[in-house]
């Protein structure tokens, strides 16, 4: 006899998956990638290989031989946030600092709070931050490496602008003049890739391109990257007007470090940004705030990747009180 | 310096005399205002949490015992009676001496006996699928294998056998909270009194199918023949819906019935087994095997 | 003007920078310990808040009213944990007699406090240690003190705060069973501190 | 066990707690109290020799107050077969993790000697280097603080920053500069 | 256009079995007729073993003012009143008829001619329609004369017909709509008026672009009936959304369409009040849509209350060898049938048949807390924390979090990358939820 | 219980940091690096073993109701002793301990050692509980004092096993890395000690 198939409603499914949407997550940082490629060389190549490998098998090894749990590596997760990781460290760094942020990253990050879905903390930025405050020397170091195709060291200046703008500050300039010893820092060479910063961040339009593709997959909704990008143009637009000569404008704050990056790919994780529409505009405006708070007034020139932390954080508050609309106002009972 | 230690010494112990004089005003002021016996018969329960008493909780419990001012009807099955005893005698109240008990699984349709007909896609709860339909099998009344019972048990004493598909309660750690019975959608576990060095007997099936249907359905199924009806001496067992039940209260362990049990629905625990005939009722799989029984009884001794 | 904005730094410095719990380890049993439930991490800062700000009152003008002018501040620590422990009961009380809601709320959180670290060792840091504030060095007077006092136990809120909503979010996810409880608990804190090293340089 | 509180029981039980306890401590305090300024004294006299030549007289003793940009400071004349030889002179600055205070020998002639942290709340592993780093304490032996630039590199000076650790550099070196600036206003 | 506000899904289309007209199904030897066939008391059998009856001859009458009656759907013998599996297998009180020729009741007029005038009163109309067995064809069987009568205090202000028929596959609504548009929009006017509304809205997703013209023109005749087309999105035809869709009114939580001032009745509803009120005649047949892309004769039947499903099925011809998902209703929100033999009843409205690949789940891994189920959502709920809940048993936060609300429109599961069984779970949780809010009303 | 087990019991099974959770501020604000590890659990300890025996002697003198206060009075001597006798023999270990020293008194160990034991058991007994609960939280202050200084600093005990200026791994001197390595530190204990 045939056997029936029973189940319950619904009896189709979109047949998105877990894995199709990390591939669509990797296709759109390839434009990034590329273009690092372009510039960095196989410096570049040999990063994101780095990351991506070391966390898929830090992942495997885990599961498999400590929690001894069937290993979740085909749905893409760990080779995500590898990637991730590598776009987000400074291009000349060792290969060693990959490896050491990816074991953070996955295993102390993700897989101690029981692996994709579980974890509080974005993997990829822990990893980051880790290595930040254990290497400051090597985290900071914008020495650029050498690239097949063009002879980078004149097409990228060094150090990031950020970096440099806080440097000058340090010593008394004036924002205007900071740019204008700094030839390399206008805004066309920002948004075309050719000022400093990590592998990641160095092209504006690769990465809006990422952004442009993510959407139209569906792959994300724009709530938290605009809420971030409208925060940080308000209040850097308000302080910019207020004393030009201190402040950074919002053209500049949005283009430079890694708000892209971080708001268009780190910000948008699933795992650790707030599930409701209101509470991913909340989210955004936190880490907007928190992105320049820093930047005018700490010690690190860069703070979107704290700004994220911090906000994933707040991100189970932000669940527990706020809720998607629910259709109707409640009336009555029974 | 004698001049320190002499101004050391007054402020302190003027310090100290005022303090002990405000501690003094609050001791008088403070009233107790909840029971601190609440607090005490509470840190003898187990901790547990897990309602078997029928209460929010070990607190909740406790509060009512407090508050009733009769254990008549309260009962920890977790700690069972060692428990119950000592919250009877901080209480000052009478305790009822309960039999252990434990709970079995009335369900022997594992899957070499009980063949498949459909498959089912959902969500892997025996709740939703019960929602649905009678279950994956032509037995509208046997277990659905599908571990709503192993998650409920807040002990981790009820797990799903793989090979077998049916569930199985581990002896030593089952507290009989009743977790699991209320989790069943099929009615499939019961708690049984543990018996008399932990031997009991009972029939392993819920299916009230005539006998061809059920048997169709199941070959280990109970058909209702009434034969172990008939060969108790003791009016233990009761026949209705075409299945059989014995009472606990009235059966005596002499294992006539299971010999005569033409399906092996009936399951004996911890029982030496049987020398003289050899064709008796074959062990289920699913019950701890006979030879289990000596184990348990020297544990039982050293105790 | 600017003696607002110094006061300001004072509020950010206490709760984001040096944020007592994550960076500079006090009142780490409460922060793991009471911090299950969003609700009762509430009731425990709101508690800690009013207990902190009221014990360096005190504390500061014990020392610089009675210890430093008898010349006996070695005496500081006794003195300072038995008027706290003292002091804490007395609140106990008049809540109860005062405002039983706010007791229902605070109350049973009272009695913790008194081993808790924080308490005692803002009070003994305020009247000991010089504090830099941008390139300014110094003392804090009174004001300044229970100001410093009760920022920090906003720090202490905030950093409870965010961990039971965390914590509440594992309860539902679940965690892998080695980790469960207090390791866990650990080692969200190390990243949240991490996390909180960035505000580091903003005073 | 516990006793039964009542009023009596419990002013005198805490009162002689208070009573032996304050007397304990009052005692220990009379025992310690000289051997507490002694190891204070100590740090101070291990510093100072660090920072200056040998010297045969005690500028513990001998150290002179004065006024300087509004704030009371004081300076250590060492000297040696009765001639001064140098002084050494305690100076503090603000660096990343609050007060960085240094104690600075500057030779008669206006050579900076040496420099000793006396106490420091920077980050461990990076401006904590400022006590433990060779390179960076071995440049401030011997220079001739009248030609020396007072800055880090970064900013056009002659400093050797940490590396990472730009902040509190500077306010070394801003310490030291004031140690030199103190040095020149001594009142002779 | 129109749609709802609030989450919704686009599955494909798949509307293959549009083209084929309403035909007449064979009767079958035998016609098994459960009395439950509708949300409510279940009806009372008038007859016994052995009585003859007629087609559209009563024979069981309503269980109460929530019931609804029954009426033969063939002519024969009564052999059997008792329990016959249903389509899930368990077995339920059925009346078994042994066909016997078709002869109809002599009251219910057969004639082709559209009657349009209704002279009766309101009350009059809603006796009809009880006494003729009418009951919801959208889904639910809610017998339609209780619809028609709103609680006192409430006060219907429309009446919209649901011809949104937004699940995948279905189409005997839209064959309803094309070849009886005139039938249905006066069914509309008489309901209008036993509700005494004065606008009435037929609402049409917008794929069906010959309907919603068809019907514009017929409505043109009719004052205040008006054709609403609707942007095509899922679940459009939930009553609530539809509600939302056309008078931008919300049905408030825990509340019935009639708290926003509406009625909503399903097209097939709609003709078979037509059918009742104009020819006299009882509901025992409606419009069947036997489809899949497997099914070689895909069809729009009309089709007699009681045939089992198996001569459906064999009317579908060969199916492919292999686990088959047989569906009674949508892929969205149809039941999945165990027992072909079980027989349909009133307001079955298709038989779906899937292959395991196409309907398959894949295992769930994890939920990554991604949203999709959160945006899906048409009720603004949070499915995958309500599922999370649910498997723990955290009732309170669950009706905190309004899971009573949920409309069963399976959105979230649809979406859910990580396939996670979201309404599975939910559905067993909302009924224990509503279960306790219920003991708690009782309680007071 | 025997004496050997009352003394060791604070070491594995008690263990006041990774079974007992307690002083967890002294704990991660100390252990830097294996000495001070070590120092702040030898502080620790010498408070304990004091209080322990003193409560213990007078606690059956003292009522109820000023119990705490008594007893927080008896141990912040102790601690102020020590804080004395350490800023006049050992003043630098004094200042990396710092603000701990003074906390000492309100460290739940302590407090609670008084409470959970000292108070319904004999002098002797109180000394070697509070020898075993002290050297237990000795050693897991310098285990954890010994990872941090490790993977922090590149030396163990002092002795840098890298090259001079070459640094660790710095997250582990500061606050995070506390955090982390005894949330790590604990679960190995759990696995490994207590074979949980
Ligand atoms: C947590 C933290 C601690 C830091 N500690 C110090 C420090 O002790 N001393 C210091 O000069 N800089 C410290 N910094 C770095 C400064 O903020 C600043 O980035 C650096 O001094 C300037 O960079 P550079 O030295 O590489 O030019 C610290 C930064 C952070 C985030
Ligand atoms: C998710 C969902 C989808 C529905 N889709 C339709 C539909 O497409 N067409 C329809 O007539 N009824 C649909 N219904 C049923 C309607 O909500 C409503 O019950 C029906 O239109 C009322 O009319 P009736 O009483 O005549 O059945 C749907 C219900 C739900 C919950
Ligand atoms: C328990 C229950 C009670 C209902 N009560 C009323 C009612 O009092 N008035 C009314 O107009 N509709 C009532 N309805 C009908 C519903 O609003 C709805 O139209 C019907 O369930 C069909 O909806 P569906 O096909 O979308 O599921 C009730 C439905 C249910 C299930
Ligand atoms: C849109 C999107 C963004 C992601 N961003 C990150 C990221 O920033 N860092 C990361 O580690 N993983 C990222 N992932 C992968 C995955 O969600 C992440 O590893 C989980 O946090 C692990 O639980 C991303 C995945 C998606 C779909
Ligand atoms: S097996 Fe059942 S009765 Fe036994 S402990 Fe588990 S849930 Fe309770
Ligand atoms: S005994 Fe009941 S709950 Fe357990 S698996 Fe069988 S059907 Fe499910
Ligand atoms: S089934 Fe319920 S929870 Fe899921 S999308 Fe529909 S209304 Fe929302
Ligand atoms: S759609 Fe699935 S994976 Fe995404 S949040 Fe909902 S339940 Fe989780
Ligand atoms: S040691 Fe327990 S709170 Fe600090």
């Amino acid at each position: 006899m045939r056997k029936l198939i029973v189940s319950p409603s619904p009896h189709i499914h979109s047949k998105d998956s877990t894995r199709s949407l990390m591939a669509d997550v990797l296709i759109a940082l390839s434009p990034a990638m590329l273009v690092s490629v372009f510039f960095y060389g196989l410096q570049a190549i040999q990063m994101v290989l780095v990351g991506a490998v070391t966390c898929v098998a830090v992942e495997w090894l885990i599961q498999k031989y400590l929690q001894k749990v069937k290993p979740t590596i085909n749905d893409l997760s760990a080779a995500v946030t590898g990637v991730l990781l590598a776009l987000n460290l400074p291009p000349n760094s060792p290969w060693w600092l990959t490896i050491v942020g990816s074991i953070v990253a996955i295993g102390v990050a993700k897989l101690t709070f029981g692996g994709l879905g579980h974890n509080i903390f974005n993997p990829a930025l822990v990893g980051r931050v880790f290595l930040l405050i254990s290497f400051p020397v090597l985290m900071t170091d914008w020495s650029i490496p050498a690239s097949w195709f063009i002879n980078s060291t004149d097409a990228v200046t060094g150090a990031t602008p950020l970096a440099a703008i806080n440097e000058g500050l340090a010593s008394g300039l004036s924002v205007k003049d900071i740019l204008a010893q700094n030839p390399g820092l206008s805004y066309s060479n920002i948004l075309f890739a050719r000022a400093g910063g990590s592998v990641g961040e160095i092209s504006g339009l690769a990465l809006m391109l990422g952004f442009i593709y993510l959407l139209v997959r569906r792959v994300i909704r724009p709530h938290i990257t605009i809420s971030i990008w409208l925060t940080i143009a308000v209040v850097t637009g308000i302080f910019w007007l207020i004393n030009p000569d201190v402040y950074t404008g919002p053209v500049f704050n949005l283009l430079t470090g890694g708000v892209l990056l971080g708001s268009i790919f780190m910000a948008t994780d699933y795992v650790t940004s707030p599930m409701a529409a209101k509470g991913q505009i909340i989210y955004g405006i936190g880490i907007g705030l928190i992105t320049v708070m820093i930047r005018y007034w700490g010690s690190y020139p860069e703070g979107v990747s704290f700004a994220i932390l911090i906000m994933n954080a707040f991100t189970p508050l932000i669940n527990k009180y706020i809720h998607p609309t629910r259709f109707g106002k409640e009336v009555r009972n029974g | 310096m004698s001049n320190i230690i002499l101004i050391t010494i007054v402020t302190m112990s003027v310090l100290g005399i005022i303090l002990a004089m405000v501690l003094y005003l609050v001791a008088k002021k403070f009233k107790v205002e909840e029971d601190p016996r609440i607090d005490i018969i509470e840190a003898t329960m187990p901790g547990a949490n897990c309602g078997g008493c029928g209460f929010a909780g070990c607190r909740d419990f406790a509060t009512a015992c407090v508050k009733a001012g009769s254990l008549e009807g309260k009962f920890c099955p977790v700690g069972g009676n060692a428990v119950m005893k000592i919250v009877g005698e901080k209480l000052g109240l009478q305790v009822e001496e309960k039999a252990p008990s434990i709970a079995v699984v009335r369900c022997n349709g594992n899957c070499d006996v009980r063949p498949r007909t459909s498959i089912y896609d959902g969500s892997s709860s025996c709740r939703v699928s019960a929602s649905l339909y009678n279950g994956d099998t032509d037995c509208a009344f046997g277990c659905l294998g599908l571990g709503d019972c192993e998650a409920a048990c807040p002990f981790d004493s009820i797990k799903i056998n793989r090979t077998t598909g049916l569930p199985e309660v581990n002896p030593d750690t089952c507290t009989a909270c009743g977790s699991c019975v209320s989790a069943c959608p099929k009615q499939v576990i019961e708690l049984r009194p543990k018996g008399p060095k932990d031997r009991r007997l009972f029939v392993a099936c819920r299916n009230k199918d005539k006998g061809g249907v059920a048997r169709k359905a199941c070959t280990n199924a109970c058909i209702g023949c009434k034969k172990c009806e008939k060969v108790c001496n003791f009016e233990a067992i009761s026949v209705t819906d075409n299945l059989a039940y014995i009472d606990p209260a009235k059966c005596r362990l002499c294992r006539k019935c299971a010999a005569e049990c033409p399906t092996g629905a009936i399951h004996e625990v911890n029982f030496p087994p049987r020398p003289p005939k050899p064709a008796a009722a074959p062990a289920s799989p699913a019950a701890p095997a006979a030879p289990a029984a000596p184990a348990t009884e020297t544990l039982k001794k050293e105790e | 003007m600017e003696y607002l904005v110094f006061l300001l730094k004072i509020i950010i410095s206490s709760v984001l920078v040096n944020n007592i719990v994550l960076s500079q380890f006090l009142g780490i049993c409460p922060f793991l310990g009471v911090s299950n439930k969003v609700n009762t991490a509430a009731g425990m800062s709101g508690a800690v808040c009013f207990v902190m700000a009221l014990a360096t009152l005190v504390t500061y003008l014990l020392q610089y009213y009675v210890l430093i002018p008898l010349g006996i501040e070695f005496m500081q620590t006794l003195v300072f944990i038995l008027v706290i422990a003292a002091l804490v009961q007395m609140v106990e009380i008049i809540l109860k007699k005062t405002v039983p809601s706010l007791y229902q709320a605070l109350g049973i959180f009272l009695p913790l406090i008194t081993t808790n670290c924080c308490v005692l060792g803002v009070a003994i840091m305020v009247v000991t240690k010089e504090f830099t504030f941008g390139t300014v060095t110094k003392m804090l007077n009174l004001g300044e003190s229970v100001l410093f006092a009760v920022s920090s136990a906003l720090g202490f809120a905030l950093a409870m705060i965010i961990f039971s909503g965390i914590r509440e979010q594992m309860e539902i996810n679940g965690v892998p069973k080695p980790f469960k409880g207090i390791p866990i608990a650990l080692i969200t804190a190390g990243i949240l501190a991490m996390a909180f090293m960035g505000f580091s340089g903003l005073v | 066990m516990a006793k039964q509180s009542t009023f009596t029981n419990m002013v005198l039980c805490l009162f002689v707690v208070c009573l032996v306890c304050s007397g304990l401590l009052a005692g220990v305090h009379t025992l310690t109290a000289s051997a507490i300024a002694q190891a204070e004294q100590n740090k101070k006299e291990q510093a100072v020799a660090a920072v200056l030549p040998e010297f045969d007289n005690s500028p513990l003793n001998e150290s002179i107050s004065f006024s300087f940009n509004g704030e009371d400071c004081v300076v250590y004349p060492a000297q040696k077969d009765g001639s001064l030889i140098g002084y050494a002179i305690q100076s503090d600055a603000v660096g990343f993790g609050g007060k960085i205070a240094l104690m600075v020998g500057i030779s008669a002639d206006g050579r900076i000697f040496g420099t000793s942290t006396l106490s420091q709340a920077e980050t461990p592993g990076l401006g904590a280097k400022i006590t433990s780093d060779a390179k960076f304490i071995g440049q401030w032996k011997d220079i001739d603080a009248a030609s020396f630039r007072f800055a880090v590199k970064k900013d056009g000076g002659d400093v050797d920053a940490i590396t990472a650790s730009t902040i509190t550099s500077r306010a070394y070196t801003k310490a030291v500069q004031k140690a030199y600036e103190i040095f020149k206003s001594i009142p002779r | 256009m129109r749609t709802f506000k609030i989450g919704g899904v686009h599955p494909h289309d798949k509307k293959i079995a549009s083209d084929c007209p309403i035909e007449q199904f064979p009767i079958q030897s035998k016609a098994y007729l459960p009395l439950s066939q509708h949300i409510g008391a279940p009806a009372q059998a008038v007859v016994a073993v052995g009585d003859k009856v007629l087609v559209g001859q009563l024979i069981a009458q309503a269980g109460g003012f929530v019931s609804s009656p029954i009426h033969s759907s063939v002519s024969g013998t009564v052999s059997a009143i008792g329990p016959v599996k249903d389509f899930t297998g368990r077995a339920i009180p059925t009346i078994t008829i042994d066909v016997e020729g078709d002869e109809w009741d002599p009251s219910i007029d057969r004639s082709p001619d559209i009657v349009r005038e209704c002279a009766l009163e309101p009350k009059e109309i809603i006796a009809k329609i009880s006494a003729m067995g009418v009951v919801g064809l959208g889904g639910a069987s809610f017998p339609t004369h209780v619809k028609l009568s709103p609680p006192p205090g409430k006060k219907a202000e429309c009446l919209i017909i649901n011809g949104a028929e937004c699940e995948p596959y279905l189409t005997s609504d839209y064959r309803l709509l094309i070849e009886h548009p005139e039938e249905i929009v006066i069914g509309a006017t008489i309901m209008m008026k036993a509700l005494g509304v004065k606008r009435g809205y037929i609402a049409i997703e917008e794929n069906k672009p010959e309907a919603i013209a068809l019907l514009t023109k017929t409505a043109a005749s009719y004052e205040g009936v008006e054709v609403v087309k609707l942007r095509k999105k899922y679940p459009q035809g939930g009553e609530k959304q539809l509600i939302d869709a056309v008078t931008g009114r919300r049905v408030p939580s825990m509340g019935l369409p009639i708290d926003a001032g509406a009625v909503v009745q399903n097209v097939g509803t709609s003709f078979a009040v037509y059918e009742a009120v104009q020819k006299n005649k009882p509901l025992f047949e409606g419009v069947v849509t036997v489809t899949g892309d497997c099914v070689k004769n895909r069809g729009n039947w009309l089709l007699r209350a009681g045939t089992p499903y198996q001569a459906l099925l064999d009317s579908a011809g060969e199916l492919p060898v292999g686990a088959l998902k047989l569906i009674s209703g949508g892929p969205m929100m149809g039941r999945t049938i165990v027992n072909p033999e079980g027989p349909t009843v009133k307001s079955t409205s298709a038989l779906l048949v899937l292959t395991a690949e196409q309907t398959s789940r894949q295992k769930e891994t994890g939920c990554i807390r991604c949203g999709k189920c959160i945006d899906a959502c048409p009720m603004g709920l949070e499915p995958y924390l309500l599922n999370k809940l649910a498997r723990l048993g955290r009732y309170d936060e669950m009706e905190a979090l309004k899971i009573a609300d949920c409309i069963e429109c399976g959105c979230c599961l649809y979406s859910c990358p990580a396939y996670m069984p979201l309404l599975d779970n939910i559905r067993i949780a909302k009924a224990e939820v509503i279960k306790r809010i219920r003991a708690r009303a009782v309680q007071k | 219980m025997s004496k050997l087990g009352i003394f060791t019991k604070g070491l594995i099974k008690d263990n006041p940091t990774f079974v007992l959770v307690l002083g967890m501020c002294p704990t991660l604000g100390t252990t830097t690096s294996a000495l001070n590890g070590a120092g702040m659990g030898l502080a620790t300890t010498f408070v304990l073993l004091l209080s322990n025996m003193v409560i213990s002697a007078v606690a059956g003198l003292i009522p109820d109701k000023v119990r705490i206060p008594a007893y927080i009075v008896i141990i912040a001597a102790f601690v102020t002793i020590l804080e004395m006798l350490m800023k006049a023999y050992v003043p630098s270990l004094y200042a990396t301990l710092g603000l701990f020293i003074p906390l000492i008194v309100v460290n739940c160990i302590v407090l609670g050692r008084a409470e959970a034991f000292a108070n319904k058991n004999g002098v002797v007994d109180s000394a070697l509980d509070g020898l075993g609960i002290g050297l237990g939280f000795t050693c897991s202050l310098t285990v954890l004092g010994l990872v941090r200084e490790i993977l922090g600093s590149g030396s163990a005990f002092g002795w840098k096993f890298i090259p001079a200026d070459a640094d660790g791994i710095l997250a582990f001197v500061l606050a995070p890395g506390a955090f982390i390595a005894l949330g790590y530190l604990m679960v190995l204990f759990r696995k490994i000690v207590l074979k949980k």
